[in-house]
């Protein structure tokens, strides 16, 4: 039968090895401007600070920030301080690293709805960042305690600090 | 923490380094593509041919270019082709100057639809379109068209 | 059948560099400037869809079209993005305007090759993996070249025609706006220049910049609700080369051909020369506007019209009055929408002199660049 | 968005094709499109040389490694000569390129247009598909962090198990049924028959992600034809026409957002239907193939398409009126989970499932009840995007 009757040609892992192959190694390389909103955020960074922008319309913050405000269309040039406190919107415990390498002890990561000093946010819109959380167990996110539960950033030492989002090592449980 | 309307001083403007890579990508050739790449690996040049609308062509597809129908068959050819348009690299991609010059050429051949790429290897003076040449294989062949080291006039 | 026009354009950047935003950054001015220029739009309520013109290997993100929608008021909005050359968004808009199902749609495209390392990498990650790209040559641009050659050879076309090309629009570059490679050279100056890849030199290469454009294309009936100063589109096609080049006929630019064959079919031009008044035709690499000519069949003799200066400011066949992309750099994708842009200023008479004033149409051409030969061509007009 | 009263011409599928799905395939990115292309035109009684357009689909170029794939792969659709273009909507792309044919249909620009998304996962084979995930964030906030892609969903299924109250045992019942209904499928990957009780026993990934929750890696292809009226009246008595389509993005800020509930593909879903003239989906749609690149997300997008009511659609999937004798059959073709994944392939396989269901020629896969309008759709970028088409007998 012709081989487009049949779909293709199935290849196993065995066959995939031996047989003859191109090879390409991508060399894909970029210098990246962080631009006008994420340098401030990152100085706020090296500073022990997370800075966001504030839209004087619709009162949204936005962290990371933008120069813009996507709903109103308009630019944004008023920057707030944010608390490195807030609450876990979700979060998961990850078995597998970023290069998908089996890991002993899972890490636990989430998102992180951030306080902002006399506002509150629905949880339809609010500034938020993924970021590793510390100080909880497996069994906090299985149960799903972990939700909900207030969390602090645990910032590195002010020299080690580079201006960058690493700066805050985790978002640590705060024990009540 | 006070800030101007805008940042413009450059040293306030954070640059990162990054990258969009994985290791590395393994191409497979197809089912009339890796027939033809192990004749290469034979030291043999072949072509594709359709037997719907009986095109010869190259490089080989599983499919036929001209009609579409699908190809199962190669065929051999001579390897003696013609330069169809060519070019000389004098400087490199960083802007130096090639102690040798380079010399690309897109080669047809006779009767078939297509052609290689391939360097040929010659004195850039007197290279011209429409000059015959050959390929030259490697020793250690791999099935690969860079198993041609290139072309060669035909005196 | 809705008319669907140009209602508004914005831009920024076209500069060698432009470190201080971030490229979501400078496609918020661009946004902000077209909608204003469209009369006031609102991307929230006058809008129906967004799409992007962009290639991720250009970004530096895999999928960038997640990052689409915030920076031109798009989100919760339809939003999209076609990876190709912006003038395929501009197909995509008009075809969806003439549909009838849309009346507003923003194209957006913008490229920041400032911003990547590796260009000869990546240029050659655009070829065929199994027989072209392991050749590895020593210049990537040597497959251009190979194309040069064919169509200057077999076309009669020498060095010297190619110079005076290059230098004259590198001089009308000097009357633009975004033109920061626009410049002052002779055609000696050209002719001492030695080949990087033969039969072009590095003046035939245009250099880089960084832009983003946003553009605002609208049914004719409801443009005239936020302004009456709008350019008509009236026909747009596109057709794709194939990567397997060598199955192509490099002497001649077989994709122009066809593609002007159906854009004349749908305005009704018969007599190209006499009814185009402006050609904004793709020269980011210098024999390609040379080919264009020729496949629109603007000339018989490239060598002697080039030397009577036809295609010049005063010419009866301008090609880029204002420059090209030798002059305005080489902006990646958002190439297409750089050439509506000059296109659309000239027709309304915000660029130029009352020279083109009487200007009913203009077209416009833009090929991908680098490794394709895919083309979209338009017609503009008052 | 008008309605599609405003619409002059309407826009017929009139043949499907599919290459196999499978974890590696010899084929070239070329001649996947090329069979997937010949199959559908075969249907459709056509040949190559009949096509006015190409009109294509494929997610991230990391996967084939090729810069500008859709300049490569084209050509085994024979959009040499021709009008072709590539669009791109990260996973949501499979369903966006007849949405974006029906434009180009509907406008009167396109006639026959080739309507073709591949996808060539095996490319990227070193260290593995998956490492290209790392790509798709933010390169200079969320890249940082290290992330690999399933934190992602496993981010939302939480959110989403949390805020609805739905267990892993819930979710991996649509794991379970849609592996068992690619048993019928003859392109399948990941065709099984499994219990819920080996979907939770498998690796855990990332909690609450387990192995048996995620579609496999896959190469494949897959290709509509999609004419004019005047043509689809030529070449066959049974064409499906496409009734609505809809399409929408959120903002790339995907941590600033609800993740339980799916707003852009509500919105999406509403662009549909409203063209489609549907005010009732739960009613009015006999057929659905939502994404389900991971089990968590055909519910979820049951719920975003309000073909459940919001939380409930777990227990439509218990009670078991989302199999295929059920009253509202939900992935009747096995979807990602059982067909496999490659990526742009699979949502466009989806919109042929609907085709073939339509038009009674889905064999074995064949649903019991009647069916005369039925729903594809997928998703992707950073959760954020919505492809919807409805198909009309």
């Amino acid at each position: 039968m012709s081989i487009h009757k049949l779909g293709g040609t199935p290849l196993s892992d065995e066959e995939f090895k031996k047989i003859i192959k191109e090879i390409t190694r991508p060399n894909a390389k970029y210098l990246m401007s962080a631009g006008q909103a994420y340098s401030v955020f990152f100085e706020g960074l090296r500073r022990g600070k997370i800075i966001g922008t504030y839209c004087e319309r619709c009162g949204m913050i936005y962290v990371p920030p933008k120069i813009f405000c996507p709903y109103c269309f308009t630019t944004l040039d008023k920057w707030v301080e944010v608390a490195d406190e807030g609450k876990v919107v979700t979060a998961v415990a990850s078995y597998y690293s970023a290069n998908m390498e089996r890991l002993k002890e899972p890490q636990i990561v989430g998102i992180i709805k951030l306080d902002v000093p006399g506002r509150t946010f629905t949880s339809y819109r609010f500034p938020g960042l993924l970021h590793r959380i510390c100080g909880a167990s497996l069994d906090d996110v299985v149960s799903q305690r972990i939700f909900d539960a207030r969390v602090k950033a645990r910032w590195r030492p002010s020299e080690e600090r580079k201006g960058d989002i690493n700066d805050i090592e985790c978002f640590e449980v705060i024990k009540t | 923490m006070s800030y101007m309307r805008r940042i413009s001083s450059l040293d306030k403007i954070y640059h990162f380094k990054t990258e969009m890579e994985i290791n590395a990508y393994h191409y497979t050739a197809g089912p009339i593509g890796t027939r033809w790449l192990e004749a290469l690996k034979n030291g043999e040049l072949k072509v594709a041919k359709c037997n719907k609308c009986g095109t010869r062509f190259l490089p080989p597809k599983l499919y036929c270019p001209k009609c579409f129908s699908e190809v199962s068959e190669l065929e051999s050819i001579s390897g003696e082709g013609y330069i169809d348009t060519y070019s000389v690299i004098y400087y490199n991609d960083s802007g130096e100057r090639m102690s040798e010059p380079v010399i690309i050429a897109l080669i047809r051949f006779e009767g078939i639809y297509g052609g290689i790429i391939h360097r040929v290897k010659t004195d850039p003076k007197k290279i011209r379109i429409g000059m015959r040449v050959k390929p030259v294989f490697r020793r250690d062949k791999k099935g690969s068209i860079d198993d041609i080291e290139y072309f060669q006039p035909i005196e | 059948m809705s008319q669907p026009v140009v209602l508004g354009i914005g831009y920024s950047g076209f500069q060698p560099s432009t470190s201080h935003y971030n490229i979501r950054e400078m496609i918020y001015e661009a946004a902000a400037k077209a909608y204003e220029d469209a009369g006031g739009i609102d991307p929230g309520s006058d809008v129906d869809a967004f799409v992007s013109c962009q290639e991720d290997f250009w970004e530096g993100i895999s999928i960038n079209d997640e990052f689409v929608p915030d920076q031109l008021g798009a989100v919760l909005k339809p939003v999209y993005t076609i990876s190709g050359d912006s003038l395929q968004c501009v197909l995509s808009a008009y075809s969806m305007i003439r549909s009838g199902a849309f009346d507003v749609v923003v194209v957006e495209s913008h490229g920041k090759p400032s911003e990547i390392l590796t260009m000869r990498d990546m240029i050659l990650m655009s070829y065929d993996p199994i027989y072209i790209r392991p050749l590895n040559p020593e210049n990537v641009f040597v497959f251009n070249a190979l194309e040069a050659k064919a169509f200057m050879e077999y076309n009669k076309i020498d060095r010297e025609a190619l110079g005076r090309y290059v230098v004259s629009s590198l001089r009308k570059g000097l009357r633009g706006r975004r033109n920061p490679y626009a410049s002052i050279k002779n055609v000696e100056a050209y002719l001492e220049e030695e080949y990087v890849v033969e039969p072009l030199t590095k003046l035939d290469f245009a250099p880089y910049s960084d832009a983003a454009v946003v553009v605002v294309i609208a049914s004719e009936d409801v443009a005239k609700k936020f302004s009456d100063e709008y350019i008509k589109i009236s026909g747009v096609w596109s057709v794709s080369g194939t990567s397997s080049i060598v199955y192509d006929d490099l002497r001649e630019d077989t994709m122009t051909k066809i593609a002007a064959r159906k854009v004349f079919d749908m305005t009704g031009i018969k007599d190209p020369v006499r009814e185009i008044g402006v050609f904004e035709i793709d020269e980011r690499i210098s024999h390609v506007p040379l080919m264009v000519i020729k496949a629109l069949r603007l000339s018989e003799d490239v060598n002697r019209d080039l030397m009577m200066g036809r295609f010049d400011e005063e010419g009866d066949l301008p090609v880029n009055p204002f420059g090209g992309a030798l002059s305005e750099g080489n902006v990646l994708e958002a190439h297409g929408l750089a050439r509506l842009v000059n296109a659309y200023e000239i027709l309304k008479g915000s660029l130029g002199s009352r020279r083109y004033s009487d200007v009913e149409k203009i077209l416009i051409h833009s090929r991908r660049w680098p490794s394709s030969r895919t083309t979209t061509l338009a017609i503009l007009s008052r | 968005m008008k309605t599609n009263i405003h619409v002059k011409n309407r826009v017929a599928i009139i043949g499907a094709g599919l290459t196999l799905f499978r974890r590696r395939l010899l084929e070239t990115p070329q001649e996947m499109t090329w069979i997937a292309s010949k199959k559908a035109l075969e249907q459709a009684g056509m040949d190559f040389k009949d096509i006015d357009c190409v009109i294509s689909g494929s997610a991230p170029d990391t996967f084939d490694g090729v810069h500008m794939k859709g300049e490569y792969y084209s050509e085994g659709a024979g959009g040499f000569g021709k009008l072709h273009f590539r669009v791109f909507v990260g996973g949501g792309t499979g369903v966006f390129v007849p949405i974006a044919g029906w434009w180009m249909v509907a406008s009167g620009l396109c006639k026959k247009a080739l309507i073709v998304a591949e996808e060539k996962m095996s490319s990227a084979a070193d260290p593995h598909p998956q490492a290209v995930f790392r790509h798709i964030w933010d390169p200079l906030i969320e890249k940082m962090l290290g992330p690999n892609l399933i934190w992602i969903f496993a981010l939302e299924m939480h959110r989403y198990m949390h805020k609805c109250g739905v267990s892993k045992e819930d979710i991996a019942l649509v794991s379970v049924k849609n592996k068992a209904n690619a048993l019928d499928h003859p392109c399948a990957q990941a065709a099984a028959k499994i219990s819920v009780e080996d979907v939770l026993k498998s690796e855990v990934l990332v909690y609450p992600v387990n192995r048996l929750d995620i579609s496999p890696v896959s190469d494949g292809a897959a290709a509509l034809v999609m004419v004019s009226e005047d043509v689809a009246r030529r070449y066959t008595d049974n064409p499906i026409w496409v009734a609505g389509i809809g399409f929408n993005l959120d903002s790339y800020s995907w941590t600033n957002r609800e993740l339980a509930y799916p707003l852009y593909l509500k919105k999406a879903a509403d662009m549909a239907y409203k063209m489609a003239g549907i005010e009732n989906p739960m009613k009015q749609i006999d057929v659905a193939e939502p994404y389900d690149p991971f089990d968590y997300k055909e519910l979820h997008h049951m719920e975003g398409l309000g073909l459940a009511p919001r939380c409930k659609a777990a227990e439509l999937t218990k009670e078991g009126v989302t199999q295929r004798d059920g009253d509202l059959p939900i992935n009747p073709s096995g979807g990602l989970l059982g067909v496999g994944n490659p990526i742009a392939a699979a949502g466009l396989m989806k919109v042929a499932e609907i085709f073939w269901q339509l038009r009674g020629e889905a064999g074995r896969r064949q649903v019991k009840k009647p069916v005369y309008t039925g729903l594809a759709q997928a998703w992707g970028d950073l959760m954020q995007v919505g492809t919807v088409i409805i198909l009309r007998r």
